[in-house]
């Protein structure tokens, strides 16, 4: 290279407790370059951007130069006003504050005697949210936007900090196409002006699209760095996983018939969400529900559900022919649901409890022995049996769930929901933050199971997953449904199309 | 769907009645309150009498506009009795050789002082704010007994003790103070960027620290302010009663939290409106006054408190839920 | 029945009491010191350990005596919080271990003492109403502000005064309850002039509270309201001399703590201490207060 | 890259040891006061001295149960002390008529009926349980009043004294029965599937919900638990003290609350160990046993009580943090 590089790592290393997240990790970025960052579940790609962050540090020295001279972060505030910036994985936002007060936290703009300015809080707000493209009132609490707005808002809060260096973990999980674009537009706009950015993803078709070079990781050591041009996507995910990944057939094409209907949903309205929802499941079926962000998806998994919340105003339910309330989610998980939410940290894990208690949590009755007391050897087998069957990667199942790192967090719910035998498996948003192999892997996961008889739905914004994985598709649009696909027409562009005008295209 | 961006105004205007419906909501339990405690005692309304009301909460007032702050932070300050009751004791029997304005001002320092030392174990030694306030409030009881070796401390200067007396307006001069400490404390919470770095803090720390907050410095000047206000509240007590004695305020910690927790702060931290506090505290010593107003039977007049106490908290909640359902 | 002179001899003693920050209990320490000191100059050594009770818990009072046992006192002195709750550990450890136990106030129920020290509190209280039916008007409504509706020696008092107050013919209000505190007795007094304006007079168990509640009638201009107390100290007593305060029943703790530490002394010296002995309720008021200047209740504790 | 399950053994072995180093790290703390308490006094250490502090400590031990169970699960149980007096009030005004058995068979319906009163409205009402546990104290605490009329309640068969005085093998039979209930809680939380359940709703309700648990059933059932320690408790104090009045345990809720913390229960549930609660407890009950022995000043005794406890907790966080590093 010609030009010193702005961000320098070399021979980064971290252990936690007795784990060696980071081995070796050897990482340059130069000043408006655009460098992604990819690697399996675990490979230690968000431990590096934390480390960067300031919300770790490494072991033994520094290893890292940062605009000539060595950098070390004691916390997230010094990275921050160093220039280095970060959108972290998961979400980070406060549910109860607003979307103002959320993107300018730690950065409001303050007059005399250090008194907010609220009006130009608020303009400067909306003027950001107009900047990205969000139409919604600066004054909402976060609580009640959708996963995806609250991921775009993320991004909104680190432009406030003018980053010189912005490090984006997975910020396009969650996203809409439309969104998706935005975001690669901001970040080739930022390049363009001279900000570094570190961009990592498991959409390697994105990381192709805006980065100059790729570094790969496994095992916790980058094993490569390649120019984007000289390199194809094959040629990556190889270097990540150590095999070929098969492209296969989407499943619709292959047409297969289901004809035992196992559940069916009659005229379900939720107020103001959900407007009188009809529709059929079959045994053995794979049924998508998607649309844009806000249709509904996550309202009707977790309508049918029974979900606290969802006030269902009419709807009726028939499970195996026979009708059911499926009231609350006790008594849904009874009659053989399962739901899968979509927002890991609020309403997925409980990041102290061990992998297995998290696994077991929906069917811990099951584990009682005549004595009352808890079978605790099934019980650990049964924690051991999730992590070998989806292969995640932890140093056992007495592990805490918040030492995986995100995509296999989410593994581990995905066990968690398969060990209740569902006959009926709702998953909203399934593949979040899971690497291209894992993805692969659910996928097959997903289809055994329905080849086993059980019903399957996913709900989800995420087309491909849609077009790959499911026998049939409805589309959302503001909470009705608008269109089924099925066979042949079950293809990405008349879906998009429905989703966003709302009329059943051609 | 979403609301444009023009609609703004609007939409703020609805946002602020959002927020401001538990207020409002609290202001009508606590009228339904008055109603019922006028009807049974005609002499709940006199003037005198809520004269007596206003110059009785202020200092619990004070204090609790401190508590709030610690709260909505995510921690507790257990020591702000014996605070209160230290540094009255160290204001008064400063005040002969000092005069009464250098002896407050020197008895000011306690809190904040009492407040570092706690700051500095919860956040260093990351020990709970309920065990270490609960120690420091063992401390502060302790010197406080030493400092009046036991005694009533009386006979303070005329000049001080109209502070605690004076009702300009017919207002008691100490509930003005208290309500210009609530307005404070709204301001700084509210107004102030190290408002919403409290809230942040104790609605989710690693989102907080992870915004570049200093978490630990943020958690340490709380409980200093609280124990400002305990020490500010020790010297409106002092002024109002005119003597002190080491086990004053004892229990008051838990009077107050319970005003704090009755005014919507949630035990957790992040959540709660200071100016609904105000409501908790009135609720508080409304029924200890109409208690002695009502004549009610000495062995049964708890077991009303604690009817009433379940019984407001309760309508305000069952109308917050008939008013989310519209 | 003084001793007989006896060769070097050392004693541990415990002394439980039961709210020992409080100055009445800290003077009935000071009395027994001073007996001590007297002893010592007849060649008797005692080494005392005084035990609080957490400060009013009476469960923890019973855990101090249990303490003190164990670590091998000869005798026991004993302010009890309770006099059937401490009954029971004094029984069972005390009188069955034949450790001599001194009683001083309030009084046990059951088990056996050698010497048992104590002021008249209904008399007291009778006093109190005596002194309030002269100096209030026939038939004036009088109230009790009580801090201790289940505490024996309060219970005596205000039945004292009561069941006296309305022999005088004065109309005897139902009791308020209140902490033991001078912001309550400050409110309970403002709420009070609130309910019942033609008020003339409140008796109290305690003089804390009734500082408090000076404070209110001061500030409300209602000094007509006459005040009856049981207890002093410096602040008390110039409110006394002042005439802020009708009167006070006044106690002798020191003599208590003094006359129960020679009891103990005199038991253990092979002697026979009285085995009641009454302490007679003294009135202080305006007229008599310099009487009372001395009073080791009076003295500030720093000014010593 | 996921460890091959043949080494899961060892890592199950690993497991059980960093579950277990909190406990024997606070047991090391505890060694710590004992043997600077045997330097002071050469008696602490007897038997009788050991004795007594069994017994002393077996109510508190017996309430701190329910209340960890309670606090783990995310709630708070103001109400225990008073419970604890009203149930022996009961149970000792009842003996005459009904003899002993029968007597506590019937309070000990006292403490679970006021959790499920709580219960209900905590879940059903949405209130705070630190709220309406204040108020149910209160009517507890004056209900035990009204039953003893102020008086204390003595004269208790021999026969019930037993339970209370009783000594096999030279134990104080309190104590057996107070580590049988730590030992029944302790198998209830970690052992069976109520206990799993317990832990999930304190740690987040919302998953536990979805995962099918029935959060108010449980929360009721964790209140009426521990007002069934407290009424059990209730019958312990009363057969070791042989009289009861009205007053009885006052603050009780706070040392325990205080000994639960201190046992690493964090204030917000889902995390704590039974345990080592019990260490919590005889840290506080050691403490007041070492004042009585170390002859500390009145005046100073709360300052020693609380520097104390500061230090314990502390140097129980320092040296977990330095076992964490290695
Ligand atoms: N706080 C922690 N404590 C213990 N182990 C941790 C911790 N954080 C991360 N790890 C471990 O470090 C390794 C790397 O995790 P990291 O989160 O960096 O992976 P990642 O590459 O970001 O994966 P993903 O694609 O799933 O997000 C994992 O094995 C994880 O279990
Ligand atoms: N109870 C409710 N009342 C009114 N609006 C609601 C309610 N609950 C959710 N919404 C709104 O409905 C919209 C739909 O949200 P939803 O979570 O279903 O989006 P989605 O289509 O599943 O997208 P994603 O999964 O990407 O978040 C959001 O704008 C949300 O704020
Ligand atoms: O009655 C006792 C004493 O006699 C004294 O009055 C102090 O307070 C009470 O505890
Ligand atoms: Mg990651
Ligand atoms: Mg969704």
């Amino acid at each position: 290279m010609l030009i010193e590089p702005l961000l320098k790592c070399s021979n980064v290393r971290k252990t936690f407790g007795g784990l060696q997240a980071l081995k070796e990790v050897h990482f340059e970025i130069g000043k408006g370059q655009v460098h992604g960052l990819v690697g399996e579940n675990g490979a230690g790609k968000s431990t590096l951007l934390r480390i960067l962050a300031g919300v770790h540090q490494p072991d033994g020295g520094t290893g890292i130069v940062y605009n000539g001279t060595s950098y070390a972060p004691h916390n997230a505030n010094d990275a921050l006003r160093s220039g280095i910036v970060t959108i972290h994985q998961d979400i980070n936002l406060i549910g109860t504050m607003t979307v103002a007060e959320n993107i300018l936290l730690n950065n409001e703009p303050t007059g005399a005697w250090g008194l907010l300015r609220a009006s130009k809080m608020n303009k400067l707000a909306a003027n950001l949210l107009k900047q990205y493209h969000l139409d919604i009132d600066p004054s909402t609490p976060v609580n009640e936007l959708p996963n995806d707005i609250k991921k775009m808002l993320q991004i909104v809060k680190a432009m406030t900090w003018n980053p010189k260096v912005l490090l984006m973990d997975e910020p396009t999980s969650s996203l809409t196409n439309v969104e998706v674009e935005v975001v690669l537009d901001l970040v080739r706009d930022l390049a363009k002006r001279g900000v570094s950015i570190v961009f990592v993803s498991h959409y390697l078709s994105e990381v192709f699209a805006v980065c100059d070079d790729i570094t790969i990781m496994r095992d916790g050591r980058t094993v490569g760095t390649l120019r984007t041009s000289d390199t194809t996507i094959s040629q990556v995910v190889r270097h990540m996983l150590g095999r070929e990944l098969v492209e296969e057939q989407s499943r619709s094409a292959r047409g297969t018939q289901h004809n035992e209907v196992l559940l069916s949903v009659r005229n379900l309205t939720v107020p103001g969400v959900l407007n009188d929802i009809s529709f059929d499941l079959h045994r053995g079926e794979i049924l998508g529900f998607t649309g844009l962000t806000g249709s509904g998806l996550s309202e009707l998994a977790r309508a049918i559900y029974g979900v606290s919340g969802m006030r269902r105003e009419k709807g009726t339910f028939e499970l195996e022919g026979k009708a059911t309330g499926l009231a609350n989610p006790a008594q849904s998980l009874k009659q053989g649901l399962a739901l899968l939410t979509n927002d890991r940290l609020r309403e997925g894990i409980l990041p102290d409890f061990s992998i297995t208690d998290n696994v077991c949590l929906p069917i811990i009755d099951r584990y009682r022995k005549p004595t009352g007391l808890l079978n605790l050897g099934e019980l650990n087998a049964a924690g051991r049996e999730a992590i070998t069957k989806l292969r995640v990667k932890a140093s056992g199942p007495d592990a805490p769930i918040k030492s995986l790192s995100g995509g296999n967090q989410q593994k581990v719910l995905i066990a968690k929901w398969l060990t209740t035998n569902p006959k009926v498996f709702l998953l909203d948003d399934p593949t979040v933050g899971i690497d291209v192999g894992s993805k692969d892997e659910i996928r097959k996961l997903i289809e055994q199971i329905a080849a086993e008889g059980v019903g399957v739905i996913i709900f989800t914004t995420e087309i491909p997953d849609i077009e790959k994985l499911c026998d049939r598709a409805f589309v959302m649009f503001r909470g009705t449904v608008v269109g089924e696909f099925q066979g042949e027409k079950l293809e990405k562009n008349r879906i998009l199309e429905t989703s966003v005008s709302g009329r059943m295209a051609a | 769907m979403t609301m444009p961006i023009t609609e703004n105004a609007g939409a703020n205007w609805k946002g602020t009645l959002r927020r401001s419906y538990g207020l409002i909501q609290s202001v009508a339990v606590l009228l339904v309150l008055v109603i019922i405690m006028s009807l049974i005692s005609p002499r709940f309304m006199s003037v005198i009498n809520i004269q007596n009301l206003m110059a009785q909460m202020s200092p619990a007032l004070i204090v609790a506009a401190g508590m709030t702050i610690v709260m909505i932070n995510g921690e507790f300050d257990i020591s702000v009795g014996a605070v209160l009751a230290l540094t009255a004791a160290v204001s008064a029997s400063l005040m002969p050789q000092l005069g009464f304005v250098p002896a407050i001002f020197v008895s000011l320092f306690i809190g904040p002082l009492f407040g570092l030392i706690a700051g500095l174990i919860v956040t260093y030694g990351g020990i709970p704010s309920f065990i270490t306030t609960l120690g420091t409030m063992m401390i502060a009881r302790s010197l406080a007994f030493v400092v009046t070796g036991g005694q009533v401390i009386s006979d303070l200067p005329p000049a001080f003790r109209v502070i605690g007396l004076a009702r300009p307006l017919g207002i008691p001069l100490p509930f003005i103070i208290a309500m210009a400490t609530i307005v404070f404390g709204w301001i700084l919470l509210t107004q102030t960027a190290f408002g919403k770095k409290v809230y942040a803090i104790g609605a989710n720390r690693l989102v907080a620290a992870l915004s570049g907050i200093s978490v630990k410095r943020t958690k340490i000047i709380c409980l200093m302010l609280c124990g400002l206000a305990a020490s500010f509240a020790g010297n409106i007590l002092l002024a109002r009663i005119g003597a002190i004695q080491a086990d004053t305020a004892r229990g008051l910690e838990f009077e107050v939290i319970a005003a704090v927790v009755i005014g919507g702060v949630s035990l957790g931290g992040g959540q709660g409106n200071i100016m609904r506090v105000i409501i908790g505290v009135v609720v508080i010593a409304l029924i200890r006054n109409f208690m002695n107003l009502a004549r009610i039977d000495i062995f049964w007049q708890d077991f009303a408190t604690g009817s009433i106490i379940i019984a407001a908290v309760l309508l305000d909640a069952l109308q917050k839920r008939i008013g989310s359902q519209t | 029945a003084d001793p007989v002179r006896a060769q070097e001899k050392s004693f541990r003693l415990g002394y439980s009491q039961f709210w020992g920050t409080n100055t009445f209990l800290r003077t009935q320490i000071a009395g027994a010191q001073k007996a001590m000191k007297e002893w010592e100059t007849k060649g008797v050594k005692v080494d005392l350990i005084v035990t609080n009770g957490g400060d009013t818990d009476t469960t923890k009072q019973v855990a101090d005596v249990e303490d003190l046992y164990t670590q091998g006192i000869d005798g026991l002195l004993i302010f009890p919080g309770d006099s059937v709750v401490l009954a029971d550990p004094i029984k069972n450890i005390y009188n069955a271990n034949n450790i001599p136990v001194v009683v001083t106030d309030i009084g046990l129920g059951s088990g056996d003492w050698v010497s048992y020290v104590v002021t008249a509190n209904e008399q007291g209280g009778r006093m109190a109403a005596d002194y309030m039916a002269k100096n209030v008007k026939p038939g004036a409504k009088v109230i009790v502000f009580d801090h201790g509706p289940a505490v024996q020696c309060i219970i005596d008092r205000n039945r004292g005064f009561e069941e006296r107050a309305k022999e005088l013919g004065l109309e005897v209000l139902p009791r308020k309850v209140m902490k033991l505190s001078l912001e309550d007795g400050r409110r309970t007094m403002e709420d009070t002039l609130t309910e019942i304006p033609d008020i003339a007079g409140v008796f109290f168990q305690n003089h804390a509270p009734t500082i408090g509640a000076e404070a209110t009638l001061e500030a409300a201009n209602r000094l007509d309201v006459k005040l009856v107390n049981f207890d002093t100290d410096p602040t008390a007593y110039r409110l006394v001399k002042e005439g802020k305060i009708l009167g006070t029943i006044v106690q002798n703790p020191f003599e208590m703590g003094y006359v129960g530490m020679n009891s103990m002394l005199t038991k253990l010296t092979g002697g026979t201490p009285e085995k009641l002995v009454q302490l007679e309720p003294r009135l202080m008021t305006k007229d008599n207060v310099a009487e009372f200047a001395d009073e080791p209740q009076v003295l500030d504790a720093k000014a010593k």
